[in-house]
């Protein structure tokens, strides 16, 4: 039994470096394996739908004819099995978080295959 | 004695952020009766089983808690492997052991800085978080999850820890070892400490057994009672012993948990040195076929118990989940009457709550 | 110190106090953090704190309650004024006590069970505390022949070297008023586990505002009756006085709160031991 | 692993045989019920301090009364709650009644279908 066993931690916390990070001017560094958001590479995609279909939360919506793949930013719990099920291995998973939004219309990305144009990407309103 | 006065605790209050409710009747500063109500979160997960096939399930049920997620994807795996009669590889084995091991170290310093806040020691809390965050990384770094890590698998596991992962990882592990040595200290010796937590919420050891306290809440109260000892994942094949304390009071529940992060450091120390190469999958061919299946396992609260019932279609036909805190909850009543409202918090979290968790 | 002095040093004490008291508090919070491996807040962080609770809204549960608050901040000023102004030290804490009871009956007028019962302890620690303060003025002027601040502060030798127990006991009840741990059963930055916010569970904005004032302006009182201990030197004195407010701080971050039984019990041994004792002690000689 | 076999008791029986099984020295961990298209039923299960374990399964329907066994374990009085307010089976002689406030649902008795019988 004793008084101020922690005495000697919290000189020691007081002189030394916070453990703590000042979070908008330090950014947090991640590690390679870290699970950040669910990115598509559209040219190896065939719009197979198997992704949508096993998404345990219902994030990822996929059309073969319009040769469209659509991931809900807020829905989806970045559980990675839309990664591990794809066959072409189109899916991965990128180390950054996906960004807060204040603008709903903002949660939906939407990735067309090319048609005529190659590959372009744009988030589209209010789906 | 005073008058009564009915003092509401929850489902906001600042000590739990959790959704539990409980009316607490007292007199002067005795609490003479409290009536629980949990509910207002009900998710009604375990009915989700139903929609999602047995696969997807298991994201599902990882996220029935956020602290012991592990422990709930691996127990659910085991569930449905137990129900289709799958083995899986000796190295997934290990791997469940370790990183549910490591969960269980962070669940409880978690416990540890909850209880020090508990009793107002702001300083203890910060420091034990602190020390939790060195475990949080070894998550994030071998699952990609801080959290929720979704590596289980029915049939095994996803992710693979290279041998040099496994060796540094128990180099950062001595260090975080000594760091809790020293806070635990503080927890075992401090004389303000100990004026809080010992002789208070006294469970017997019949009253334990008899109103089904689970994990260290029971072997607090000297019941050496551990799921770990059934021998599921790699526990058959460590080395280790229940761990129990007399008292039955809060300081003996805080020794419990204490030594088990100590213990839980030792059992990830030998199933590095133990595990096997190997695979880490078995492939899994068809869907579970119509039967039942109940498992028990060891979560870092305690006692948890899953139930499955397949068709023999993709879909089960129910999945039931019987979390600690839910079993918790009938002791921490016994324990409620009679003691100081200064207390109530200590008593509330002694248990480990988790209400989120209780209610599925 | 002539009639002109005195005004000048109260004038001096309304407007210095809260920017004093504010920097210690935020002072405080820094060291603290840093303690706990935090950044912490920085140390205008009080301030803004304040400003921002004038600017909120004001909700009352009672109509009174502003006017208990307005009377206790003024009592607390009142009695710093007193002090400062070299008048009778007991008429001061008389004056401090009389805003501490206007502080429970505005925790009383909320009708907010945890405020009721941080009310209650808030009187157990006034019972706590009290009789080492008396003991403190009665030690001063045991040594000084006088109630008077001007006559303590010019008394030519420090009064710490003929009355360490009481000093020492004054040290142990200023970790109740500060409101640290183990002893701050009724209201403090972080008694929310058991009551809430205690006392102060039901008081928002302006309220909000006007308490912390208040606590600022005690907060240099006290710190100036520490300075008392060592007078005769004044830079001595604030170094003992910040010195005092870094143990309190320690002893904040070092200790679990305690319940009111243990507060009631240890102040009145310490009061007992330290402070009678010394007092019995001057006696004697 | 022990504790994989469902012994079948009716409702009449449940209040002995749990006085049997703390005669036995085992103690109640769970209760739950299950509800599928074809069958409903309860099961109990019992532990004993060396981890062995038992199961008991009794066929219920919506709107059932059945004996509470919270006289013999206070623990059952959560489960039985839980049950009563999931899935609409009623008991009997409860330590503690909630009355149907335990768990506040916004549809009552939400256990009580499946998705089968929604589809129907």
């Amino acid at each position: 039994m004793g008084f101020n066993v922690i005495g000697k931690t919290i000189m020691k916390s007081l002189f030394g470096k916070p453990a703590t990070a000042m979070y908008p001017i330090v950014k947090n560094e991640f590690y390679p394996n870290t699970r950040g958001r669910i990115e598509n590479d559209i040219t190896l995609c065939n719009y197979c739908g198997l992704c949508g279909r096993r998404c345990p939360a219902g994030a990822i919506e996929v059309s073969k004819p319009e040769k469209k793949w659509e991931i809900d930013r807020t829905r989806c719990i970045v559980c990675n099995f839309c990664v591990q099920v794809c066959a072409r291995n189109a899916l991965s998973t990128e180390r950054h978080y996906t960004t807060p939004m204040t603008d709903k219309s903002k949660r939906i990305t939407t990735l067309y295959g090319e048609k005529e144009e190659p590959v372009k990407e744009k988030v589209q309103e209010n789906a | 004695m005073g008058e009564r006065t009915i003092i509401p605790f929850g489902p906001q209050h600042p000590v739990l952020p959790e959704p539990l409710h409980l009316d607490l009747i007292l007199e002067d500063e005795k609490v003479v009766g409290a009536v629980p109500s949990i509910g207002f979160v009900h998710r009604g997960l375990e009915k989700l089983v139903e929609k999602r096939d047995f696969h997807e399930m298991v994201y599902v049920i990882e996220r029935v808690c956020g602290i012991c997620s592990f422990i709930h994807g691996q127990g659910y795996c085991q569930t449905v492997e137990g129900l289709m009669g799958i083995e899986i590889p000796e190295r997934a084995k290990y791997l469940r052991t370790i990183w549910a091991e490591l969960s269980r170290v962070h669940s409880h310093i978690l416990w540890l800085g909850l209880m020090a806040d508990a009793y107002g020691f702001e300083s203890l809390f910060m420091h034990c978080w602190r020390v939790r965050e060195k475990v949080l990384d070894i998550f994030e770094e071998t699952t990609g999850g801080r959290v929720i890590f979704s590596v289980c698998r029915v049939g095994g596991v996803w992710k693979d820890i290279d041998n040099d992962t496994l060796k540094r990882i128990v180099t950062v592990l001595k260090d975080v070892e000594k760091e809790i040595k020293e806070l635990s200290d503080v927890f075992i010796k401090d004389y303000t400490v100990q004026k809080r937590t010992r002789g208070v919420g006294v469970l017997t050891y019949q009253e334990a057994i008899d109103l089904g306290a689970v994990g260290p809440t029971l072997r607090g109260s000297g019941v050496p009672m551990d799921m770990r000892k059934l021998g599921y994942a790699a526990y058959g094949e460590l080395d280790f012993e229940p761990i129990v304390e007399k008292d039955g009071d809060c300081y003996a529940r805080t020794l419990v948990r204490v030594r088990e992060v100590f213990q839980s450091l030792d059992l990830i120390y030998q199933a590095v040195n133990k595990i096997p190469d190997g695979e880490i999958a078995t492939k899994v061919r068809g869907n579970p076929p119509a039967g039942e299946f109940i498992s028990r396992l060891e979560q870092p609260r305690g006692q948890v118990i899953y139930y499955a019932k397949g068709n023999g279609t993709k879909y089960l036909d129910r999945f039931r989940v019987r979390t600690p805190t839910f079993a918790n909850i009938a002791p921490l009543l016994k324990m409620l009457p009679g003691s100081d409202l200064a207390d109530v918090p200590i008593l509330a979290l002694t248990i480990d709550p988790c209400i989120s968790c209780t209610e599925r | 110190m002539s009639g002109m002095n005195a005004l000048l040093a109260v004038i001096l004490y309304i407007v210095l106090a809260p920017i004093i008291g504010g920097l210690i508090s935020g002072v405080d919070r820094k060291i603290s953090a840093r303690m706990q491996g935090r950044y912490g807040p920085p140390i205008l962080q009080p301030f803004y704190d304040v400003f921002k609770l004038m600017a909120k809204q004001n909700i009352v549960v009672n109509k009174h309650q502003k006017f208990y608050i307005l009377c206790f901040l003024i009592f607390v000023i009142i009695t710093g004024a007193i002090f400062f102004a070299g008048g009778d030290l007991l008429l001061a804490i008389f004056a401090l006590t009389l805003a501490s009871v206007f502080f429970i009956v505005a925790a009383y007028s909320t009708y907010s069970p945890y405020a009721y019962i941080g009310a209650e302890r808030e009187m157990l620690q006034i019972m706590a505390y009290e009789p080492m303060v008396i003991l403190t003025v009665v030690g001063m002027y045991m040594v000084t022949k006088s109630f008077n601040v001007i006559d303590i502060a010019t008394y030519d030798q420090p009064l710490l070297f003929s009355l360490p127990g009481i000093f020492l006991g004054f040290l142990f009840i200023l970790t109740i008023k500060f409101r640290k741990s183990p002893f701050d059963i009724s209201m403090s930055h972080h008694a929310h586990q058991e009551i809430v916010r205690g006392v102060i569970t039901e008081f928002s904005g302006k309220e909000l505002a006007m308490i912390e004032i208040a606590h600022w302006y005690e907060n240099v009182f006290l710190l100036g009756i520490v300075c008392l201990f060592f007078a005769s030197n004044p830079i001595i004195a604030i170094i003992l006085a910040l010195l005092t407010y870094f143990l309190e701080i320690f002893i904040d971050n070092n200790n679990s709160r305690l319940k009111w039984q243990s507060t009631l019990g240890s102040a009145w041994i310490v009061a007992l031991i330290l402070g009678v004792g010394n007092i019995a002690f001057l006696a004697l000689l | 692993m022990t504790g994989q076999t469902f012994k079948p008791v009716t409702a009449a029986e449940i209040v002995e045989k749990t006085k049997q099984y703390a005669k036995d020295g085992y103690r109640l961990i769970q209760i739950h019920c299950t509800k599928t298209p074809q069958e409903m039923f309860i099961i109990y299960t019992f532990e004993k301090i060396d981890l062995s374990c038992e199961n008991l399964k009794m066929d219920v329907q919506v709107g059932d009364t059945v004996p509470s066994i919270s006289g013999v374990f206070f623990g059952a009085v959560l489960y039985e709650n839980e049950i009563h307010d999931l899935y609409g089976v009623n008991f009997s002689d409860l330590a503690v009644d909630f009355k149907g406030t335990f768990y506040e649902t916004s549809v009552k008795q939400a256990f009580a279908q499946t998705g089968a019988d929604n589809k129907e």
